[in-house]
Formats: structure tokens, sequence, C-alpha cells
């Protein structure tokens, strides 16, 4: 049985191999008080960072941006040059490990229990959508010790006490201060007496229509109406149609690009509002298009106000720009920026608290959460980044409002700065 | 076991029909309540009889787009017993594809010299384009089927769709397009004193149209009757000389082109295509087939009036006054139990026969 | 004693009248014969007695009780039981499967019996096995050792005998038997006349059947009602019947009789 | 017809039926319920496929071809119950009869003719077939199978649930179409009048042709009135 | 041409590579490498595609055509320069300033490069057509092989795909158990050696196996197994296999294989309602629904739930997940009723669009803003507490696998009880023929609802384990093609049929989910699959005895009873 040989002799040898896999060499102290242990990166092996973004589907033009601007982050650590290279931390290449979050509650949750299933993951950039976040991926890689930054969750409810899950960070702003410009503009720029928001209950779109009524009404206007729409429908006239009849100056729909395409088309068809303004997701010429030309013209959109940027706009304009052009064309969202600055506080966290083995690393967990919290008057490319205690990393941002003419967004014609604090 | 053991275990229910009396009280409680949402908002007086009006047009302007898709629905399951799951997208290819023939024609500034003809070009197109893909999914995925249990194709379907829906992404991408605006279909126009859309009232008249040409094709022509006859007696019509084959071809034929002229008039009305755009509306023109009485086409076009009517009108009539929020996330459930007690009550829906038993 | 007895049964599907005014009865241990040209209003008789159709005139007392407007399943439990014209079997299930179905009157395993399975339902399960075992061993050898093969795969004959197994398996008092004998040859009718017998006298049923052969019909029944168009035209031994001009001119059609409205149409076929 | 086996699925309803009718004569097929005379007929019509043997047409075989195929060589069918297509109009029910002719005018007399020889269907042309009654019903449907032009007619129990004097009114029909010089094969449970106004007979029992004779002598043969009538007659 | 079958095959074949091309998959798989720096996955399509349609013009082709290996090498050929042509014309209008993009999306240079193997069009012409007539010619020698010849060929191609596209599933699974990965795998793909290596460890054990006449047979040569004992060990291997796979795959494999339980669970209840009473349900969904937020109102911390809103308490979980069970079971039994009662009348496609609605209705009341303060809107139901099991709370994914595992093996078992039982059969019975079944005795409205109440209670488990498992229940996570992928679960296993469910869940739900990476081309080629098992094997993979018998046996006689001729038109 010359056969039968051979397979005793392979699973004696898978045996051994089995055996001699175990073994494994001491850990330091910090370690072991770690309450989620440490990262062990082997010498020759690289750091590992997640990032779940949004970067299939109807919105993934939001999370091929931020994934680009964490890749361009990546080569420009350590020799501070876009050349392709991959920076390194302590010899240690660092790779980026990309998932996708699908822009739902549901596939934020599998992105994120994929990127755990990898025990090396140190820390995660993402989500895009807040609704990936809030309550689902936050909390999955939370339970594991794993940092969650994103560059483009704005919802208020992510950072609020309350709802604020301890390894929860983020470098993009957060939506009440978004709410207070557009708010300020409509009633002292455009005059507006009264609105009507509309969002699609995602928590970005509701966050971000709340925030803006609270700051409508307080400034003295009227809101005469807040309804939610069901995404997916092509006929939003009839919801059009009774949002005018309460006679609203001002439309706001902070929604994303396909319900935000239609809404403005037939919003111009009712011709019952003198202002219609959306936000970020709809801050992509995927927009314009959608809505047809001649239907944006004259639409407001808001957004991070990438001109004003606090931090050093001349690298933005010389440097990290014409890279990104390079790599992957025209950038498609305004988040970029964002995520080259959480992957810079993710890599000097790393820096700051991994503890060097001879050739292996090991990267303590809860340090280097504590580390991110501690994020003080970092200079970023948006700015100075100082994370309070519930994980806003951005005390205050710069929102720009862009309006669009002949099928392509103008210069901003608003900007405002305002802090996290009223 | 003795006789009147046996008796005693036959209940009053036996024999009074309480599943009606159930269902009675359950349509009056819905109908009663949907009064009582409806004086409630008129008493609010918010809505004057000009938003009633719109509310109306804008009705009727989905509602034709819905009754010519259902009419793919209604052709098919008139003849093969079938729903034709993937109706939807056959909607969706002749309306995204057209889209690129749109953006030339706009493009070289024919439309803007020809906006009539560009239409009806567009109209051609689409209508051809969608035949296409409706013969291909009845030569690939029914006609191999024929005559299996009714499940199987029904799960054809619904794969042929995902796999329609899916390839459509892959060519144009997932991203939503824009339609450039055919030049003279933008704002109103009066019609008996009462300013209408004008997109709307061609959509409108577009539908009532092609449907007229339809009912007269169907009823008056040699084709037609053929169609008819397989519809009824596949067999004896088969006996007639008919060759059922090219007949039931015929049918997708027919059933595609009409949801490719659906898909330029849906176009007409909301001016953006995307891979996904025929899921919705290929289920609510189901909703409104089965609604008129799947089979019928006088049916298939008052189901869809009548649920494009609905859908406009009703959760703001009805639930609006109630103090509801957001009426228009409600639009479905409005419809979709406007069509069970419709369904309770008649169960072949407006015009059809009830279901035969066994098919 | 009567066991079924109907007075006055009248039924109409749209403009036309199926079956008008019959009295009927069968009585306890009795064969009765119903025969009559197609189309004549036989099979909506049984439907109507089955509780398939719901008269619109008439009374019907089935052993003591008023069974007017009860369902079918009712008045299986009552005790009535009946075969098809176009054999109706539960096709995707197999010989003895459709058997057991007969017994579901008669038994009482629900959810939890079935998921708990305990000694009761073990037992009841062993029971409904043994009599529709029973039920199909009554024809022999025809039925018991195909008992696993699907009720599809059967031959037509077999077919036919397996709804009269079926029908037994509900542990009638009544059994309506609707054209039995159809496509079956000679030899297999010389049988199914014995067995109707046996039927009877074995099993103690009351046996109701219609059937369009004669020699069949003369053989077995008692008493033989002939209908046309919806209406009694004749009641008696085989003789009596057979030899009543009526009975045969509707069957031979030998103009005579007829000003009785041409336009009648009968809706089982 | 020669040796045809055919049958449904699995089973096998004709084992071998041979039978033959002559040009411009009529022929009745005689047997009880389930014998398998519809099968036959189906059967020449391809309805159902042959298994075995051979279907031919003056010599041609078309078994195996295809049922509309088979019509249009000039056979064609007075279905069993009638089958009209109910939602249809009498006059469109005669019209689809003549669904493979393409020559308007002669249409038109063809539905003329129908009507002369039954007035009736004049009065009801616009009613939907559905609505007619049984004697209607078969008047429409034996119009309709003439609206073909056929050579060759076969009719499927046209007695069936029609009253005595229709059936005999049916019969008389069937004998002035049949000097029309159709050839006609007819399937008959009610034998007496079937046999009077066909030409040759034959009796089918389960999937066999158990008699053939010519009508006068079937009706004499004493095996007829007991093998398939009983003894009802005596 | 002397052999227009091949022609026209290798034209077909031609046409499905540029397909596959037009809408980028060859492009995505080109990013995937099956063994390094030799064979990336596009290559293995085009492979196989020329190689499939050259295997179909032999079946098309008649005579000496079927047998010569001419027929193969025309097919393949012309499959070859069909794409390459193509290619070209494609290339020669980009080059001429054509904005093919702005039509065919992926037009891209990464499409040239995938489909002519990162050369240039003209000289990718000559590789497509000397791979299509490699391909066709080994699709003739194939068809001429000894079956030894041809298990090895299969053998090898087979194992080497699987553990090639399966890299991201089997890396952490054989670190799992402890065996060092680096002389298999290199960066998510085999390395040549590994590949030669695990293919003759493939061969090698499938030869022995087929010696020995099987996997059973070989098995009873191990000391201690004899063929009496063979089916218990069988088992008990399978268990252990089961019970061990989140050990050894680690979280992720737990997350699919607890995602294929959850659809085994859903599986099983619609089948009772589809499969046995033949109640053709398109909103199964809804139950699904009911189930996950039944569970995560009552187990819910956050601040939109019942309590905290309605009744104004502190928000903390109303109680744990053990308890929630069975009130979940009654209120879903109690929905299945409500939804069952008022379409008993309706048979077919109507009951199939009512369900739809009833499927919809419930999925726009969970979302809508009117429910939110009960249902959380779009968002959900956040913070489900986890499940207290063995001790402690847990999220761990492997207990919640356990769990679903226990409950699925609980359904399967009720389901089988049910099937065979007096219950069984008289759905079966009404199934076939209602009118009959009634006039057996079989309460038609009872045995309805009680089906409708059991496919209620078995789905709302799958529900209820869903929230658990995420920890949140959102509406996104029950749409229709929920409803629908439960349906082609059950069709696709075999209606009726239980292992069938098993099967379905594995292949339609277990294989997409390992295969994400290609996440965008998911559902096309799960709309692809549907289809083509529904024509090639239209009773179910795994068919239910009776189904397959019959479905096999054709429709007997075709007859018009006398009860359905009241329906019939003409008659009336």
């Amino acid at each position: 049985m010359k056969l039968s040989r051979l397979l005793v002799i392979v699973a004696v040898l898978s045996l051994v191999a089995v055996a001699c896999g175990g073994g494994g060499g001491g850990t330091p102290e910090e370690c072991e008080a770690d309450e989620f242990g440490c990262v062990t990166v082997a010498a020759g092996e690289p750091i590992k960072i997640g990032t779940l973004l949004v970067i299939t589907g109807e919105n993934q033009t939001l999370g091929l941006d931020s994934q680009a601007g964490a890749e361009l982050a990546v080569d420009y650590w350590g020799d501070n040059a876009f050349d392709g290279t991959v920076g390194q931390i302590a010899g240690h290449d660092i790779e980026l490990v990309n998932e996708d979050e699908g822009c739902s509650a549901e596939g934020g949750t599998a992105g994120a229990q994929r990127l755990v299933t990898d025990t090396q993951i140190v820390a995660v950039i993402g989500t895009s959508c807040s609704s990936a976040a809030l309550g689902v991926a936050d909390k999955i890689f939370g339970d594991q010790g794993i940092p969650l930054v994103s560059p483009s969750n704005t919802s208020p409810a992510l950072t609020n006490p309350g709802t604020h899950n301890p390894f929860y960070l983020r470098t993009a702003h957060n939506d009440t201060i978004q709410g207070a410009v557009v708010a300020e503009f409509a009633s002292q720029e455009l005059g507006a007496a009264s609105a009507a928001t509309i969002h699609d209950g995602s928590p970005y779109a509701e966050g971000l229509a709340n925030a803006f009524a609270a700051a409508f009404e307080e400034a003295g206007g009227t809101i005469t109406d807040q309804v939610s729409i069901q995404t997916g429908e092509s006929d939003y006239s009839s919801i059009l149609t009774d949002l005018a009849t309460g006679g609203p100056e001002l439309l706001y729909y902070p929604i994303f690009v396909a319900e935000g395409g239609l809404i403005t088309q037939q919003a111009v068809e009712n011709g019952s509002f003198t202002y219609l303004a959306g936000s970020d997701g709809m801050f992509t010429p995927d927009w314009i298009a959608a809505a047809g030309a001649e239907n944006a013209d004259g639409v407001y959109i808001s957004g991070p106000d990438l001109s004003q940027l606090a931090g050093d706009a001349d690298f933005y304009e010389n440097e990290f720009l014409p890279a990104y052009n390079e790599t992957y064309g025209e950038p498609t969202s305004v988040f970029h920026a964002h995520s080259f600055d959480a992957v810079n506080i993710v890599l000097t966290a790393i820096e700051a608290v991994a503890i060097e083995d001879g050739d292996t690393l090991h990267i303590p967990r809860t340090a280097l959460k504590d580390a991110l919290f501690a994020t003080e008057n970092f200079p970023g490319l948006t700015g100075t980044l100082s994370c309070n205690e519930n994980g806003d990393c951005q005390q205050s941002a710069t929102i720009g409002v862009v309006t669009v003419e002949n099928g392509d967004f103008s210069d901003y014609v608003y900007s405002a700065t305002k802090g996290l604090e009223g | 076991m003795t006789t009147s053991a046996r008796r005693s275990s036959l209940g009053i229910f036996s024999r009074l029909p309480v599943r009606r009396i159930v269902l009675i009280v359950l349509g009056v409680i819905i109908t009663v309540a949907a009064i009582a949402g409806a004086r409630a908002t008129l008493a609010t007086g918010q809505y004057s009889g000009r938003v009633w009006q719109d509310l109306f047009v804008q009705g009727l302007a989905r509602g034709s787009v819905y009754a010519l898709i259902a009419l793919g629905y209604t052709l098919v399951y008139g003849i093969l017993l079938i729903i034709n799951f993937a109706h939807g997208e056959v909607f969706m290819a002749g309306a995204f594809t057209t889209l690129f023939l749109a953006g030339y024609l706009s493009s070289s500034g024919f439309m803007a010299s020809q906006p009539v003809l560009s239409l009806l070009i567009m109209l051609a197109f689409s209508a051809l384009v969608s035949m296409g893909v409706a013969l291909l999914l009845e030569r690939i995925a029914y006609r191999p089927l024929r005559g299996a249990p009714r499940l199987v194709p029904l799960i054809t379907a619904i794969g042929a769709s995902l796999f329609l829906q899916y390839t459509f992404r892959g060519f144009y991408g997932e991203q939503v397009r824009a339609y450039p605006n055919i030049p003279g279909l933008t704002g109103d126009w009066n019609i008996f004193g009462i300013s209408i859309d004008r997109p709307r009232v061609v959509v409108i008249g577009a539908a009532i149209l092609i449907w007229s040409s339809l009912y007269v094709f169907i009823e008056r022509t040699k084709t037609g009757r053929a169609m008819r006859a397989v519809g009824e007696d596949r067999e004896i019509a088969s006996l007639m000389g008919i060759d059922v084959d090219r007949v039931i071809v015929i049918t997708f034929a027919i059933g595609g082109a009409l949801a490719g002229m659906a898909g330029i008039l849906f176009i007409l009305l909301f001016n953006q295509a995307s891979f996904d755009m025929g899921f919705v509306p290929g289920l609510k023109a189901f909703t409104a087939a089965v609604l008129g009485g799947i089979g019928s086409i006088t049916g298939a076009a008052l189901g869809g009036l009548v649920l494009g009517l609905i859908e406009a009108v009703g959760p703001i009539l009805f639930l609006s006054g109630a103090g509801i929020p957001s009426v228009g996330q409600l639009t479905s459930v409005v419809s979709f139990t406007i069509l069970v007690l419709v369904l309770i009550f008649l169960p072949g829906g407006f015009l059809g026969a009830p279901e035969e038993k066994r098919a | 004693m009567s066991l079924l007895e109907l007075k006055g049964v009248s039924i109409r599907f749209g403009g036309v009248q199926a079956v008008k005014d019959v009295d009927f009865h069968a009585d306890l241990g009795e064969i009765v014969g119903v025969i009559g040209p197609n189309g004549a209003g036989k099979t909506t008789l049984f439907n109507i007695v089955t509780g398939f159709y719901t008269p619109d005139e008439g009374s019907m007392v089935f052993d003591g009780a008023n069974i007017s407007g009860l369902k079918p399943n009712a008045l299986t439990r009552l005790g009535m039981a009946r075969t098809f014209q176009s054999v109706r079997l539960f096709n995707a299930m197999t010989v003895l499967e459709n058997a057991m179905v007969g017994q579901h009157t008669r038994t009482k395993t629900g959810l939890t019996g079935a998921l708990i399975k305990g000694k009761a339902t073990l037992e009841e399960e062993a029971m409904i096995t043994a009599k529709a075992q029973e039920a199909l061993g009554f024809f022999g050898q025809r039925l018991l050792p195909r008992q696993n093969q699907l009720a599809s795969s059967m031959a037509y004959a077999d077919r036919r005998r397996l709804e009269i197994a079926r029908a037994m398996a509900t542990e009638p008092k009544l059994l309506l038997l609707d054209e039995p004998a159809a496509g079956m040859n000679p030899a297999e009718k010389e049988q199914l006349i014995e067995q109707v017998g046996r039927l009877r006298d074995e099993k103690g049923y009351s046996i109701v059947l219609i059937e369009h052969d004669m020699p069949v019909i003369k053989s077995v029944s008692d008493r033989v009602v002939a209908l046309d168009h919806g209406i009694k035209i004749a009641e008696g031994t085989y003789d009596q019947v057979a030899s009543n001009q009526q009975v045969i001119e509707a069957y031979l059609g030998k103009a005579g009789d007829d000003a009785r409205g041409d336009m009648d149409d009968e809706v089982s076929t | 017809m020669d040796e045809v086996v055919s049958g449904y699925g699995a089973s096998e309803v004709l084992h071998g039926i041979s039978l033959t009718v002559n040009e411009g004569e009529t022929v009745c097929l005689l047997g009880s319920n389930a014998a398998g005379k519809s099968t036959t007929l189906r059967t020449i019509l391809g309805m159902v496929p042959t298994r075995k043997g051979s279907v031919k047409l003056r010599g041609e075989r078309i078994d195996g071809l295809a049922t509309p195929d088979i019509v249009a060589k000039g056979i064609t069918m007075v279905p069993e119950n009638r089958r009209l297509f109910a939602k249809m109009t009498v006059r469109e029910n005669l019209e689809i009869g003549a669904q493979l002719r393409d020559d308007r005018p002669a249409i038109a007399s063809d539905i003329e003719s129908v009507f002369s020889m039954f007035p009736r269907l004049k009065e009801r042309v616009t009613q939907k077939a559905g609505t007619l009654s049984g004697g209607e019903q078969q008047m429409l449907a034996i119009g309709r199978a003439l609206m073909a032009k056929p050579s060759v007619l076969l009719m499927d129990e046209p007695s069936m649930g029609l009253a005595p004097i229709l059936v005999e009114q049916v019969f008389e029909t069937i004998d002035e179409i049949s000097k029309q010089g159709i050839t006609i094969l007819v399937v008959e449970q009610n034998a007496n009048v079937a046999l009077g106004i066909a030409d040759r007979g034959y009796v089918i029992q389960t999937g066999r042709i158990v008699m053939k004779d010519s009508a006068k002598a079937l009706l004499a043969n004493p095996e007829l009135s007991r093998a398939y009538l009983g003894e009802l007659e005596g | 041409m002397r052999q227009p079958q091949a022609v026209r095959a290798g034209l077909i074949g031609g046409a499905v590579v540029l397909y596959l091309g037009a809408v980028g998959m060859l492009e995505r798989f080109s990013e995937r490498s099956i063994i390094v720096g030799l064979i990336r996955f596009n290559l293995v399509v085009m492979m196989a595609a020329f190689f499939v349609f050259a295997l179909f013009a032999y079946r098309r082709a008649t005579g000496e055509a079927n047998t010569s290996l001419g027929t193969g090498i025309t097919a393949g050929t012309v499959a070859g320069v069909t794409t390459g042509v193509v290619v070209i014309i494609l290339s020669l209008l980009v080059d001429a300033g054509v904005d093919v993009r702005s039509m065919f999306l992926r037009i891209s240079p990464a499409f040239f490069e995938a489909i002519t193997l990162g050369t240039n069009p003209y000289l990718g012409l000559v590789i497509l057509a000397v791979i299509g007539a490699v391909m066709g010619a080994a699709a003739g020698g194939f068809r001429r092989l000894q079956p030894t010849p041809r298990t090895i060929v299969i053998t090898v191609v087979g194992t080497v795909l699987l553990l090639g596209l399966g890299a991201r599933l089997f890396i952490p699974m054989l670190q799992g158990l402890g065996i060092p990965t680096a002389w298999l795998y290199r960066s998510d793909a085999l390395t040549i050696l590994g590949a030669v290596i695990v293919s003759v460890l493939a061969v090698v054990i499938r030869l022995y196996l087929q010696r020995k006449g099987g996997f059973r047979k070989a098995l009873t040569e191990v000391p201690g197994v004899t063929p009496s004992n063979v089916r218990p060990i069988l088992f008990a291997l399978g268990a252990i296999a089961v019970l061990a796979a989140p050990w050894i795959g680690k979280q992720f494999v737990a997350d699919v294989l607890g995602t294929v339980g959850l659809y085994i669970l859903l599986g099983l209840g619609l089948n009772i309602v589809v499969g046995y009473a033949g109640l053709l349900d398109l909103g199964y969904v809804a139950f699904f629904a009911v189930g996950a937020y039944t569970v995560a109102l009552l187990t819910a911390r956050s601040s939109s739930m019942v309590g905290a809103t309605i009744f104004d308490l502190a928000p903390e979980p109303l109680t744990n997940f053990w308890v929630a069970l069975p009130i979940t079971l009654v209120v879903a039994v109690v929905i299945g009723i409500l939804i069952g009662a008022p379409v008993l009348r309706l048979r077919g496609d109507y009951l199939a669009i009512v369900t739809l609605g009833f499927g919809e209705i419930i999925r726009v009341l969970i979302l809508s803003d009117w429910l939110k303060p009960i249902f959380g809107g779009p968002q959900g139901i956040t913070e489900v507490a986890d499940v207290p099991a063995f001790g402690a709370d847990t999220n761990d994914p492997r207990v919640l696998y356990y769990l679903i595992i226990a409950f699925a093996l609980i359904s399967l078992f009720i389901a089988g009880r049910l099937k065979n039982s007096r219950v069984g059969r008289a759905w079966a019975a009404m199934r076939e023929d209602e009118d009959i079944a009634e006039g057996m005795g079989v309460s038609v409205i009872k045995y309805k609802l009680l089906a409708f109440a059991m496919g209620a209670a078995v789905g709302c488990l799958g529900g209820a384990f869903f929230p658990a498992k995420l920890g949140v229940a959102n509406p996104g996570s029950f749409t229709l093609l929920v409803s629908i992928n439960v349906l082609a679960v059950v069709v696709l296993g075999g209606m009726g049929s239980i292992p069938g469910v098993i099967v379905g869940s594995a292949i339609l739900v277990g294989l997409p989910e390992l295969l994400r990476e290609f996440g965008e081309y998911r559902l096309h080629i799960y709309g692809a699959i549907l289809v083509m098992i529904m024509i090639l094997k239209p009773e179910g993979l795994i068919p239910d005895r009776r189904r397959a018998l019959e479905l096999h046996a054709e429709e007997p006689h075709e007859s018009v009873g006398p009860l359905t001729a009241a329906a019939t038109p003409g008659v009336q």
C-alpha cells in the first residue's frame, strides 16, 4: 500500500507542523497589563491599518476619495514625499487592508466583522457613512479594542456622550457646525424667513437636518415642516406638493446623490421654493448630473471649505492635490484631507506607544486609544486637531457654501468658521 | 366513535362563514379609519383645491407609466400564466440605453431643432432595446421551462432580473445619470384653464395613445386575435392553425416594446436613469396589474391609474389628517393595504376573473 | 331507514339550471345507481351532496343531521366519502400516503403530537397506517404491493381503485362513486362489480354510484335513479328504469318529448 | 392511421390503433368513456405525439408534424366540450377558425354560409361565445371548424351535454357537411345517432379497436348492443 | 468553414468573454492571482469560457466533427479571434478619439490590459487565438481522456482553483490549526511550489480513495472502523467539523456560518409554507423582521425602545434574550395568522403579490417617521443586548454560532417531524389538490393558517438571532431581496426538501460571503446561477423524493375535472 504510507507521512508531517506553529516569544509587561493586549508585529511583517469605507455602490465616490487620502498619507509618512513608497514605523511597512461598508448598518457590520477577523489590525480608518458606524462598526471595533477613526462621519449622534463608543474618534467635523453655518447663511445671506427640511432617515441626513432646523429657529426663522422620505422611490412630487402648502422659502435636503437629484429636479418643477439647499452628501459632480445641470443651477450646497483650510493650504494646493490628481484623477468628494489627517494621527499615536523588542513591535491597544484621545494641537491638513473625550477631533470647522452655475460648482459664496461649542 | 360524538365535534363554525365575517369587519374598520382620516385632513383646510388638482395630475402621470409597464406583465401572464418578474429590468434596459442616444441627439443640436422627432426616435429606440431584451429573456430563460411547475419560472425570472440589473450596471456604471432636457418640455401648459406641467401632459397623452393602439391591435387584428386565443386555450389555438410559439414571442416583443416606451415616459417625468431604476416601478406595475385583474388589458390600464392616484393622493388624504409625520414614506403601506382590501372582496382584481383553480 | 335524504334540491349556474327540484334518498345498506346521459346533472348532484356546491334550494339530511351548508370536510367527518369522475389523487404522494390522508378526520394528532411524537401519536400513526393498508388491501394485490409508489405512476384502473381505497380510509357510511368503471376493461369491470358488492356486504357502506356502463349498473344496483337535464326522470329497479320510455329517449335521442328548454346547458361534464 | 401507439407521459393510451377513413366518407368511432377515442383524434392532429406507427393523409405521413402544420394540410377538429374562445364574440370565433386563410372576401362569404346553416348564430354575432347556450355553442364550434375549409373534419362527442332534439339537429348538420364532400371522423358515445349518419364504424375499447364494420352492420350487431349499450335497448 | 456549429459556439464564446470584459469582471478578476506570477483569475475565466464553448460545440456537432480535435480547435480559435478582433476595433475607436467610455464605462485601459493579458491588442489577438485553440484542443482531448486521467485533471484544476480563490478563508484556517502558510501562499495567492504540492497531494488522496471505492470504504480501513459504525463515525466527524469551524477559521468563518445558519432557519420556515403547504409567500421577510424587532425592542438598551419612550423607563433592556424569545414566537405566530387570514382565499400569484405587499408594509412601517419612537426609523434599534449564554453575556460570534446551530437543529427536527405526520400529510394533500383535500376532511382554512403560523414561528427564530448577532436591528436588513433569497434557497435546494434547504443556504448564502472581494459582482453571478440551475435542474439540487418522482414521471392525463369545469371558460 504505497498510497496509504504516503498518507501517513503527510499526516505526521502536518501534526509536526501544528506542534511547531504554536510556539512564540515572551510579551512585554505593558501588553500583559493592557485590557485588550498587544498587537505583535513580527520581524518583516507589516503594520496593518484597516479601512472601512463605502467603496462600492452609488455612494462609492465618497469612500474611494477617502481611501485615496489614506493611501496618500501612508505614502507620505516617513519620507515626507508622495513617491509611491510605503511609509514605515520602526522598519515595519504600513499596510492598508480595505473593506467596504456599503453605506448601511448591515454593510458596516459585515465589513467590521471581516476586519476584526484579522487580529493584526491595529486601527481602522472609517466609516464613510454615519449609518455604518453608529451602534454598529463603532461597537464591533470597540469590543475588540480597535480604535475607529472616521474621516467623514458627521452625525452628531456618534459623539454624543450617551451614544459615543470609547474607541471612536473622527477627524470630520460634527454636523452641529455645518447645520449652524447653513442656517446662518440661509437667514442672514439669503434672508429666508421660513424653511422646510427633507432627510432620508440616515443618521447623517437627519442629524444635519435637525441641526439646521435648531439653528434656523434660533436665528428667528420658521421651520414649516420636517419630513423624511423613503429612498429608492422616484416620484417625490406629491411630498413636495405637500411641503409647499406650508409656504417655506427655503428647502433644505441634506441627502445623497440619487434622491438629491430627484428632489432637486422635482422641486424646481414644483416651483414653490425660492431657495434650494443641500450638503456634502450631494457635493459631487454626480449629483449635478443626476439632477440635470439646468435644475442644479442655483442650488446651494454646503461642505467643508477646502480653500479655507486652517492647515497648510500651500501644501494642500501644491503638493497634496497634484499627487492626488496624478494617481486618482479629480477628487470626487471633499473628505480626502480628513482621511489624510486620520491616518496621520493614527500613525503618530502608534509611533508613540509602540514598544520595540528587537525586530518585533508590540502595540498595546488601550494605550494606543488613549494616545489618540490625547491628540492635542496636531497640525493637520484640515486644521489643528485636538480630540475631546467624545472623539471629536475637529474642535472647529470652516464650512463653506457653494452654488451651481452652468452645471458646475462655483467658488465659495459664503464661508464661516464655527466652534463645536456654540 | 358514535354518531353523536362525531356530530358534537362539529361546532357552529362548520357552517358560519366566520372568515368572511372577520374580513368584512376588517374591511369596514379600515374603510372607516380612512374616511375619518380623510375628514380630518380636509378639516385642516391646509390643502386647497389647487393642491388636490396637482396631486391628481401627478398621480395620473405616474399611473400612466405604471399602466404601460403593467401591460407587459398582463400580456405575458395572460398567455403563459407566469409572472415575468424581470419585466422591470426590460423597462430599465430601454430607458438606460436610450440615455446615450439622447445625449448624442442633444449634443448634436438635433434635439433642439427637432424636439418632437427626437422624442419619437427615442421612444422607438427604447422600445427596440427593451424588445430585444424581452426576446432574449423569453428565449434563454423562459422557453426551456415551458410546462415546469409555476415556481420555477418565477425563480428564473428573479434570477434574470438580478442578472440584467447587474449587467447594465456593469455596462453603464452604478451612478445615476441624468437625461438631457428636451426643449419645449419645461414649464406648464394651460389645459381647460388648469395649468399642468408639460411633461405630465405628454406622458398622459402618450400613454393613452399607446394603450389605445394596443387595444385596437389586440381586438382588431389577426395577430391580436391569435394572442387572445392562445391566452384562452393554447391547444385549441394550435388547432386553429396558430403557431403558439410565435405568438408567445410576439407577446414578449410587444410587452418589451411597451416597457421601453414606458421607460422614455418615465424619463420625461423623472429625467434620470440608473441600473436599478426598473425595480420599484416594476413592482408597482405588477401590483397595478394584479389590482386591475391580471390578464386583462383594460384592467392593467385601470389598475395603473388607480395605483398612481392612490399613491399620489392617498397618503396625504388618509393619513396626514391623523397627525402622522412624513406621510410620503407610507405610500406603499397605503397602496398595498388597498390592494389587499380589493383582493379580499374581488379576488380577481377589478376586471379579472378569479384565478382558476390549479392552472 | 334512509341515510341520505334530499328534498327539492336545485342549483343554477349563471343562466343554467343544472339540477332542478330533485328528490333523492339512499337507505342504509343500499346501492343506488344514478344514470343519465352526459351532462344530465349527475356529477352536479354529487357535488351538492358532498358540499362542494351549495344548492339554491332544497333540504338535505344525512344520518339524521341537517347537512345543508356544511363544507366537504365536515361531511367527511360525518361519514360521507366520494370518488371523482376524472381521477383526482394527490399525485405527488405515495399510494399509501393517499390512503392515509383518508384517515384525517378519524384521527387527531395535532402540532404538539406531531412534534413530540409521544406514545399516543405513534399508536395513532400505526393505526392510520394499518387502516390505510387495510383499505388498500381490499383490492387484493393491486395496490398494497405498490404502496410506496407515487400515485401518479399507477395505471389508470389502479388509480381508480386507489381513489376508492382513499375514500374507504375515511371510514364512511355512505360512499359516492362517480363512474368507477370508466376506462376499465371487461375483466376489470367484473372485478369492480364484485368489489362494490363486497363494499356493502363486508364494510356495510351504503353506496351511490354514477355509471354509464349499464351492465355494471345492472349488476350492482338495488335501485336506479335516472336523471336528464337536471331532472329526475325515473326511479326504480334497473328493469323498471331501463324500460322507461323517457329514459330510452334520453339515451338514444329518439325525438319525442323535447319541448323542454333546448337552451339548457350543463356545467359538469 | 396505422398501428399507432401513443399516450401521455408515462401512460400509454393507444396500444396500436389502425383505422382508415376514405375520401368523402363519414366514419364513426364508438367507445365508452376513457376508451381512447379522444386520444385517437388528438394523435391524428399531433396534439399527442405518435410513439409508434404512422398517420398518413392521402399517403403523406403527417405524424411528427406540429398541430398548426397538420391543420394547414386540411384536417381540423370540433373538440370535445366545444372549447370555444369564451371571451371572444361569435364572429371572432368564426374568424379565428379561418386564421390560416388570407382571402378576406372568401372568409366573409364563408361566415355568411355558416350563418345560413345556423341562423341562430347570426342573431348572436356580437355576443361573447361564453354566454351562448350549449346547443349554440356546439353550432359555433362546428362553424368555427368549417371556417378552416377542411377536407377532413374530426368531431369529438358532438352530442355531449345536448338535449335529444339538439343531438338530432347536430347530426343532421354533420350529414349535411358530409354531403358537401368533407370527410368526417366522428367520435361518439351515442351510437344509434352516430351510426345513423355514418358509412362505417369502429368500436374502440381500452386503446384497441375491437370491432369494425359498416354502420348498418354494426347497428344490427347484437354484440355492439350488449357490449356497449348494455341491454338498455332491449 | 465546414463546421458551422463549431463556429457558432466559438462566436458565442467570444461574445461571452467580451461580455465579461464589458461588465468589468475580467478587469476586477485580474486583480486576483491564483498562482503567484503565473495565473490570474481573469485568465482562468477566459480559458474556462473558451473550454466550455468548445465542449458546447462538440455537443452540437454531429458525425465526424463530434470526435475530431478540429471541432474544438475551430471553436476555441473562433472564440479567441472574435474576442481579439473586437478588442482591436475597440482600441482603434479609442485611438480615433471616440469616447467609448461615456457609454461602456468599463472599456478602460484596465479592460484592454485584462483581456489582452497585459500586452497590446494586436499581440492580444494572437495570444487569445492561441489560448482559444489550445483550450479548444484541450476540450477535445479532455473528452477522449480515460476516466483516471480525467479525474486527475479535474482534481488538479479544482484544487488549485479552490485553494487559490479561497486564500482569504484558508490562510486564517490553516493558521488557526497552527500550520505555517508561507510555503503555500504568498500575498493571498498560491505559490508555484505550493500549487504543485497541493495538487500532487490532492491527486494522491483522490486516487487512493478511488482505489478504495470511495471515502466511506476507505474509512473502514482505519482500525476500529467497521462498515456498521461508519455512519455514526462520519456523523461524528461532521459534527466535530461544524463545532470546530469557528475555532479554526476564527470570527469570520463563524460569522459566515452563522449567516448560513440563519438562512437555514428562514429556509426551513418558508419551506413549511411553500414546500409543504404550497402557499407562495413572497413576503417572508416579514417574519424575519418581526423576530428581529421584537427581540431588539425587548433587549435593547437604546433610547428608542418602547419602554424608554412610551413608559418613560430608564434606558435599560426590558428583559434578556431568553425571555424575549418565547414572546417573539408568540408575536410572530399572531402576525403570521393575521397575515394569513385575509389571504386564505387567494391562490398562486395573487397570494404572492399580497404577501409581498405585507412584507413591504412591515418594512416601510419600521422605517417610517411615524413609528420611529418605537422602531427607531432607518437606523433601527441599536445597542441590542448580548445573549446571556454559558453564564456570561456574550456577543462572541462563536457562541452565537453555536446557538444558531442549536436552533437550526431544533428546527430541522421540527420540520422533519411535521413533514411525516398527519399534519404534514394534510398539507401535502392541500398542496396537491385543495378541493379534494377538503373532500378528505382536511380543514383547508385551519391548515393554511397553521402553515403560516409555523412558518412564522421558525422564520422568526432566524430573525431573533439577527439583532443579537449584529447588535442592531435596522430596516435595511429586511428588504424584498431577503424574501427572494430565502425563496431561492428553498427552490434551489428542492421544494419540500429539508437537506435541500441546508445545501441551498450553503450555496446561495455561504459561497457569496466567502467571495466578498468580488462583492460588486455577487448579485450578478447569483442571478446567472439561479437561471442556470432552474433550467438545468428545475426540481432543485436535492429534490424531495416525491417531487423528484413527480417531475420525472411527467404530467399524467390532463383532464378537466368536474369541479374545475365551472371555472373553465367556455362552459359558462
